[in-house]
């Protein structure tokens, strides 16, 4: 890998978290700030279902149960008081990383969009089982996460205040962000690009296409859970709607609207999502159809989202080959039937 | 060691009531070119798969340079230097020339796979076109990306499903003259289906007919070519 | 004047699940300031409301709390289900509010959650099971099924139902837990048919409990076997299902027809304004709404820490008449009513029968260390 | 007990396969998962349930899908058609948002209350079914059901716009190089597809409460149904619908702690089973 | 003579990428034309552009006397114009009775029905009931070429019918294209294998970089073919 680029992402990196630093310090609203806080784990949620969708051609209709997972398992250890809150912290994301491989080397070979509606059924699951579960997690109702007085040394009254809290998200959202692009740069990158783009080519360069998929599946819960571990830091409680479905369908529109092809395209899909509906939410009670009509026109009028059109306006990079597309997409179809031909790539039948 | 680095015996393969293969004996020797051809349907692609392992056998037995390999994955003869290309283009699409080629060649194994890669795609002439999205190829040069795949690790077999198809007869001539040039230089052993007749019949040390899932024909290129069978069969005006 | 005017937070659903008891908390609590700066406002001050939609999910709840308690409306109140309010209460002292419970029932509130800073001035699941307790020995039906949703509260309620009938001699051969967000009741409907019960105890919300009487009538199940409802016989339910719910028996945790001053006033004034009865969700927001204010003028000052501080232990003077504000857990001791759902007027509402006086109300939860 | 919940089974059964004809029609032909369906199922609801209170249940049985279809034709034209180039999981967000715009205005017009659709007089009565009384507006249900997956599986098979369609719903540009016109025939069939959703929501007005939730249950399960039977597949789509039915309701009554995760379960069982569903070789 | 098809100085695009650049051609009526022109020419974007599969910028098209603005892929169909697509594309859901069903759905009215289709292809009545793509790719190409019969066209667009196909089948593919259009249906025959050219077409236009950029008679002979073959070669 060349060492420019590692550079530029270090940089790009550094960056970021003197931005992070200076909004801290220059907005002194709470209101604000916590409004940030908030669209910034958000957007740490949307790195990772992005991450899946851009590495691997796979949208998740199902994040939410990692999402809402991590809530949990630190409210649970926490309530038996079995571990420290740090300790719990580390189980929950490192549990759900596991479990997310372990439910990946069995999802990951289902294609296409059968896969989003798996996801879906298995988050529905669990939210069902949550939502009817007694006792320790508290069913409908919730559960409240007793955090101690003290967290890695920090007292918890500092932590939670809005500017610590913002600035520690924006900070988990930077390395994690700086991290995947170190990561996605080198050999774990290409062989997942190269599973995406055709899974029947890349086994026969010596890939075993299971493993990557399920890996990046987990990486991608992993990285969903840190939010979800956020989350529970923020609020304090986690309940079951945390793991419903429209939350998972929430987070793929912000994917969409900010462009998965560029890394920080979910993350400010994010942002945009918060920061516009507070300023509706001002105005009109019909936030859910505006915003409808918004992902529309975003869809419609640019479809590599924000940072694709962005990324346009700098760089004056020319449109996505539309009509290649169709063609391509049609004759994967046709071919398909053909069994003694190679499948169509994945990326393509994937749809 | 056995004379020769592949053999396949009695291989057949059958789809319920297709016998798509139906007891095929081929062999390779050391920095042989082997042509097959036959008509469409003849069962050269399937037989391809069943060597390289992407279908299961029906019976039979292939063998990898005197190893029996009739029981591993595609993958493990791959390693073991078993390589093919694809009759319909198969390149990782959104990924740059040399990103993908450099992968593969890591993935064989090789150490120093930069240098690997490198030397794969000045040898099919695409160095220059190292940082380009797939895509974004002509198609002649797609077809070279999916061979340098195939080349990566320097395989000693290499099965290639018509990799003239869609070339233009000038392209088709140069990719010949540089296959030739390849398996002399590489050592490496080739089996070539292909429907070019000039192609085949120009380059081949040997060359094998199918028709409908069985050999009809196998020898010198010339004997082939003035096998009557042959003709009936297949070549048709074209010898 | 001068003083500062009382800032409230009034966070409920105007979107999601709860959207239509949302909307009903709203309009009341709304009238209720109305009224208060009409009549030249509270403790002298002006009060001032800002709403923010929870969307009916703790998250969105929580979220709009916040942003409403740090822009200065720190008096919040509305919630309807447990789970924002457990996560609102969560918050209270972070972002300096307080917050008036007014449609929550979870005994988590006033439980292991309960806040200095939180106060409920509705009846929790643990009253009304108390109410249960004391109601199933007067029922003179001989055999019960239990018919309920599957989740905490629905569980607490069929199971408590269960053991109070069976301990006054009756018995319940049949307990059906449903899955929330069933749409189709005609399974269960069935083994209701076929157990043979002489009454059903039904403790199902919202729209599942809509669907559930609707279809029992189709099925004919209503009238031939008599349901009783817990929290069913409420107005936006009656609505819903046309005249199958008439005389149905029932818990109720407001009626218009409350004998208490307070409560005169307030249904007069609401008949004038919005020419109709007030429904049991108005009443009880109502209520909380007075509740704060009456803090407010107690504590002579608009912050929460004082507000809080003056309502605790308090006697207040409310719509169910003179009560007490528990002080070890903040849980104002309501009576508690059964009623039947009956044409007055010629509307359909629950009207009340029976009431429970707060001297049934069980003792405040260990859990609560405030 | 057995024959009431195997009956019941077939009634939720007919009303999915309504639901999930249509949706698996409109995936056929635009490979479009259509979020949306759920909420023009309760569209449909809705507006039976004005047409109903106006006139009367069989009026708006007529009226409601053929609005319904005015509606598709008009989705198809200036919606999918619009955006067949795109990548299918875009189009699959855009009913997405589209799902929130009919939400929002089904309440914006009917208020957030929930409301009720009488069962129609002429049904209101009970047949005695194997010596169990069943309320005679069901059997209507699964009358609806039958007739419907018998009427699209011979004009499927045997129509020449039945061939057109499969043809289509394969290969949509050598279809129409053969002269199909595919823009007509994608919003006939889009058109269709909305009808039968509206026709489930006016089917299932009178038995099922109307609220501004009663969408995302419904498209849920009906998502199970086309996952299980074969994305685009029919016939597995009916037989999807028909299990589900039954599994639901029997589920209901011998296995009540699974009952919730019954149809997820068996659906992530079938898929790790068959990847492409029951009856799909397509993904 | 009429022009049964016209092509008028176009540009077609895919994306942003120009493909052909002021392209003129046109077929009439009972006329064998050849395509020629090595890979990547934009032979096929012809046919594309036809079917608006490509995107037309600038320039005419006219099917008859019937002018296309907004071409859709099932237009020229409907005007009698017919494409035998590159790869075959055989609707794989379909049997092989169906696919040449689905061919005369224009529904005009003439020689070629089911039946004739038969007596062409016996093969293809020995599988009628099997799936289309069951076939062997030879047999594909015979049910491709049914198929557009059976729309009865004044005008068939063959694009590389024979590529990948066994010699003795390209010969009977030639014998069939040399019997329909001895039956006056016009060809327009896009093709590498100019063996196959020589023997079918009776003029050809060469294309360079997204133009024609030569036209000539051809003759059955083999100057002909070599004369081709260096056009092919540019
Ligand atoms: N998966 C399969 N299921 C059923 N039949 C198959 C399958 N794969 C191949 N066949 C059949 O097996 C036979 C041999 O096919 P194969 O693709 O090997 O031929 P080929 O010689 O490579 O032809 P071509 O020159 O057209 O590539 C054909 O009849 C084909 O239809
Ligand atoms: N869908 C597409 N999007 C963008 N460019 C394309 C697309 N299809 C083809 N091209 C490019 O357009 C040019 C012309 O392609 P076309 O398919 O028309 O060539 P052709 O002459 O038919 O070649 P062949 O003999 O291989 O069929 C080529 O450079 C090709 O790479
Ligand atoms: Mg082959
Ligand atoms: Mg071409």
């Amino acid at each position: 890998m060349s060492t420019s680029s590692i550079a530029r992402i270090f940089a790009f990196s550094g960056a970021a978290l003197v931005a992070g630093l200076a909004l801290t310090f220059g907005v002194s609203s709470g209101t604000v700030l916590s409004l940030l806080t908030q669209a910034t784990i958000f957007a740490i949620f949307a790195l990772g279902v992005g991450l899946l969708l851009r590495q691997n051609g796979m949208a998740s209709f199902g994040h939410a149960t990692y999402f809402g997972s991590a809530g949990y398992i630190i409210g649970i250890l926490l309530q038996l008081k079995a571990v420290p809150a740090e300790a719990a912290i580390v189980l929950a994301v490192l549990g759900i990383t596991g479990f997310a491989f372990l439910l990946g080397l069995v999802i990951v070979r289902v294609p296409g969009i059968a896969f989003g509606m798996l996801t879906l059924a298995v988050g529905q699951m669990f939210f069902l089982t949550a939502n009817r579960s007694r006792g320790l997690t508290g069913g409908a109702d919730g559960m409240n996460i007793e955090w101690p007085a003290t967290l890695f040394g920090f007292p918890m009254s500092a932590i939670v205040q809005p500017g610590n809290m913002f600035m520690l998200s924006w900070a988990v959202l930077v390395v994690c962000m700086g991290g995947l692009a170190l990561g996605l740069h080198g050999r774990f990158g290409a062989i997942t690009e190269a599973v995406r783009d055709n899974e029947e080519r890349a086994r026969f360069i010596g890939i075993r296409t299971l493993l990557p998929r399920a890996a990046l599946f987990a990486l991608s819960a992993g990285i969903t859970s840190v939010a979800g571990t956020l989350t529970a830091l923020n609020t304090g409680f986690v309940s079951p709607e945390s793991l419903h479905w429209s939350v998972s369908g929430v987070a793929l529109m912000m994917v969409i609207v900010g462009g998965y092809k560029a890394l920080w395209g979910p993350a400010l899909g994010a942002i945009v999502y918060f920061l516009a509906k507070d300023v509706l939410g001002d105005y009109a009670n019909h936030w859910m159809a505006i915003f409808g009509i918004a992902l529309i026109t975003v869809i419609v009028f640019s479809p590599t989202g924000l940072a694709g059109a962005l990324g346009r306006l700098f760089k004056g990079k020319r449109q996505p080959r539309a009509v290649a597309a169709q063609a391509t997409h049609h004759t994967a179809q046709a071919t398909q039937a053909e069994p003694a031909k190679p499948s169509a790539p994945m990326a393509r039948t994937a749809h | 060691m056995s004379e020769f680095v592949l053999q396949a015996d009695d291989v057949a393969i059958h789809y319920g009531g297709v016998k798509a293969v139906d007891g095929v004996s081929l062999t390779l020797r050391r920095g042989e070119i082997r042509g097959l051809i036959g008509p469409n349907g003849a069962g050269k692609s399937t037989v391809i798969d069943a060597i390289t392992g992407r279908v299961r056998l029906t019976r039979g037995k292939v063998q990898l340079g005197g190893q029996d390999v009739t029981e591993l994955g595609p993958v493990a003869r791959r390693m073991r230097g078993l390589s093919r290309s694809f009759q319909r283009t198969s390149i990782f699409g959104q990924m740059p020339v040399r990103r993908q080629v450099e992968l593969a060649s890591h993935k064989m194994g090789v150490a120093d796979s930069g240098a690997d890669a490198d030397a794969v795609l000045r040898e099919l002439d695409l160095m220059p076109m190292a940082d380009v999205i797939a895509e974004d190829l002509g198609y002649g040069e797609q077809r070279r990306l999916d061979l340098a795949l195939a080349l990566v690790g320097r395989p000693s077999v290499l099965l290639l499903d018509e990799p003239m198809a869609g070339l233009s007869v000038q392209e088709s001539h140069d990719l010949a003259k540089h296959l030739k040039a390849l398996t002399s230089r590489w050592n490496v052993s080739v089996l070539l289906v292909e429907h070019d007749m000039d192609v085949v019949f120009g380059i081949s040390d040997v060359v094998t007919v199918f028709e409908l899932g069985r050999v009809i024909a196998s020898g010198e290129p010339a004997a082939v070519r003035a096998d009557p069978r042959v003709r009936e069969a297949y070549l048709g005006s074209a010898a | 004047q001068g003083k500062e005017p009382v800032k409230v937070g009034l966070v409920s659903s105007k979107s999601g699940v709860f959207a239509q008891q949302g909307e009903e908390v709203m309009r009341a609590v709304q009238f209720a300031i109305d009224e208060a700066n009409a009549k030249g406002g509270v403790d002298g001050r002006k009060v001032e409301v800002q709403s923010g939609d929870d969307e009916g999910t703790p998250d969105a709840g929580r979220r709009v709390a916040e942003k409403l308690a740090r822009d200065g409306h720190n008096l919040l109140i509305g919630a309807i289900p447990s789970s924002i309010s457990l996560a609102i209460a969560q918050n209270l002292d972070r972002w300096d509010a307080a917050y008036f419970i007014v449609a929550s029932k979870s005994d988590k509130l006033t439980g292991d959650t309960c806040r200095a800073r939180s106060f409920r001035t509705n009846h929790s699941d643990a009253m009304d099971i108390a109410m249960i307790n004391e109601w199933a020995k007067s029922l003179k039906e001989k055999k019960f099924a239990v018919l309920a949703a599957d989740y905490v509260w629905g569980r607490d309620s069929g199971e408590s139902f269960k053991k109070a009938a069976e301990t006054s001699g009756k018995s319940v051969p049949l307990s059906l837990y449903v899955p929330m967000g069933t749409k189709d009741f005609s399974p269960y409907i069935a083994q209701l048919k076929d157990s043979g019960v002489d009454a059903i105890w039904v403790a199902e919300t919202g729209r599942d409990a809509i669907a559930f009487v609707k279809q029992a009538e189709e099925f004919g199940l209503i009238p031939k076997t008599k349901l009783i409802g817990h929290s069913l016989i409420q107005n936006f339910m009656i609505n819903g299902t046309g005249k199958a719910l008439e005389g149905t028996p029932g818990t109720t945790a407001y009626t218009p027809d409350i004998d208490s001053p307070r409560n005169k006033a307030f249904v007069t004034a609401w008949k004038a304004k919005f020419n109709r009865l007030p429904t049991d969700n108005e009443g009880q927001a109502y209520n909380g709404a007075q509740v704060m204010f009456d803090g407010v003028k107690l504590a002579k000052s608009v912050k929460p820490a004082d507000v809080s501080k003056a309502l605790r232990g308090a006697q207040l003077d409310t719509l169910y008449g003179n009560l007490t504000m528990r002080a070890a857990d903040n849980q104002l001791l309501l009576p508690n009513y059964v009623g039947r759902a009956k044409v007055v007027d010629g509307v359909l509402r629950p009207v009340v029968e029976h009431t429970f006086p707060p001297s049934i109300i069980p003792a405040p939860s260990p859990l609560c260390k405030m | 007990m057995l024959t009431i919940n195997l009956f019941n089974g077939l009634v939720y059964g007919a009303l999915l396969i309504v639901m999930c004809s249509g949706l698996a029609l409109i995936y056929g032909l635009r490979r479009v998962v259509n979020f949306a369906h759920g909420s023009l199922y309760m569209l449909g609801a809705y507006l039976g349930f004005t047409i109903a209170s106006q006139s009367n249940f069989w009026v708006a049985l007529v009226a409601v899908p053929a609005i319904m279809a005015l509606f598709g034709v008009l989705l198809d034209r200036y919606g999918f058609r619009l955006l067949q180039d795109r990548d299918p999981l875009t189009v699959v967000l855009v009913t997405f948002g589209l799902l929130l715009v009919i939400e929002d205005f089904v309440q914006t017009v009917w208020g957030k209350s929930n409301l009720s659709v009488a069962t129609p007089e002429a049904l209101n009565f009970s047949v005695n079914l194997f010596g169990t009384a069943v309320p005679a507006y069901r059997i209507g249900v699964i009358a609806v059901g039958a007739g419907v997956a018998l009427g699209l599986s011979l004009w499927l098979k045997y129509s020449r716009i039945g061939l057109f369609v499969r043809a289509s719903s394969t290969d949509p540009t050598t279809t129409a190089m053969q002269g199909v016109n595919t823009d007509a025939l994608s919003a006939g069939v889009v058109g269709l597809g909305t009808a039968l959703a509206g026709l489930a929501g006016v089917v299932a007005a009178p038995f099922l409460a109307l609220s501004p939730s009663m969408s995302s249950d419904v498209l849920i399960d009906s998502f199970v149904v086309v996952v299980i039977g074969g994305l685009g597949s029919l016939s597995g789509a009916f037989v999807a619908a028909l299990v589900l039915g039954l599994i639901q309701s029997l589920g209901a009554v011998y296995l009540p702690n699974l009952s919730a995760v019954l149809p997820f379960a068996l659906m992530v069982a079938i898929l790790l089973w068959k990847p492409a569903g029951f009856a799909g070789s397509r993904t | 003579m009429t022009a049964l098809l016209t092509l008028d100085n176009i540009n077609a695009f895919y994306g942003s990428a120009h493909i052909l650049h002021g392209l003129s051609l046109s077929v009439n009526a009972g006329e064998r034309v050849a395509l020629i022109g090595r890979n990547g020419v934009g032979k096929t974007t012809v046919v594309n552009t036809i079917l608006g599969l490509a995107a037309l910028k600038g320039g005419q098209i006219h099917l008859g006397k019937h002018a296309l603005h907004k071409p859709r892929p099932y237009m020229a169909a409907q005007h009698g114009v017919v494409v035998v697509p590159q790869g075959r594309r055989i609707v794989a859901n379909l049997s092989v009775e169906e696919n040449l069903q689905l061919g005369a759905a224009v529904g005009r009215k003439g020689h070629w029905n089911v039946p004739e289709i038969y007596k062409l292809f016996p093969i293809l009545q020995e599988r009628a009931h099997t799936p289309g793509t069951a076939l062997s790719g030879g047999q594909q190409q015979m049910l491709a070429v049914g198929r557009a019969l059976m729309a009865n066209p004044s005008l068939i667009l063959l694009d590389e019918p024979t590529e990948g196909l066994a010699p003795v089948i390209v010969d009977q593919l030639a014998r069939i294209f040399n019997q329909v259009a001895g039956q006056g249906t016009a060809l327009l025959l896009i093709e590498q294998n100019m063996s196959l050219v020589v023997r079918v077409a009776e003029r050809y236009c060469a294309m360079a970089k997204g133009s024609v950029v030569a036209q000539g008679r051809v003759e059955n002979t083999r100057e002909s073919l070599k004369d081709l073959e260096t056009h092919v070669m540019v």
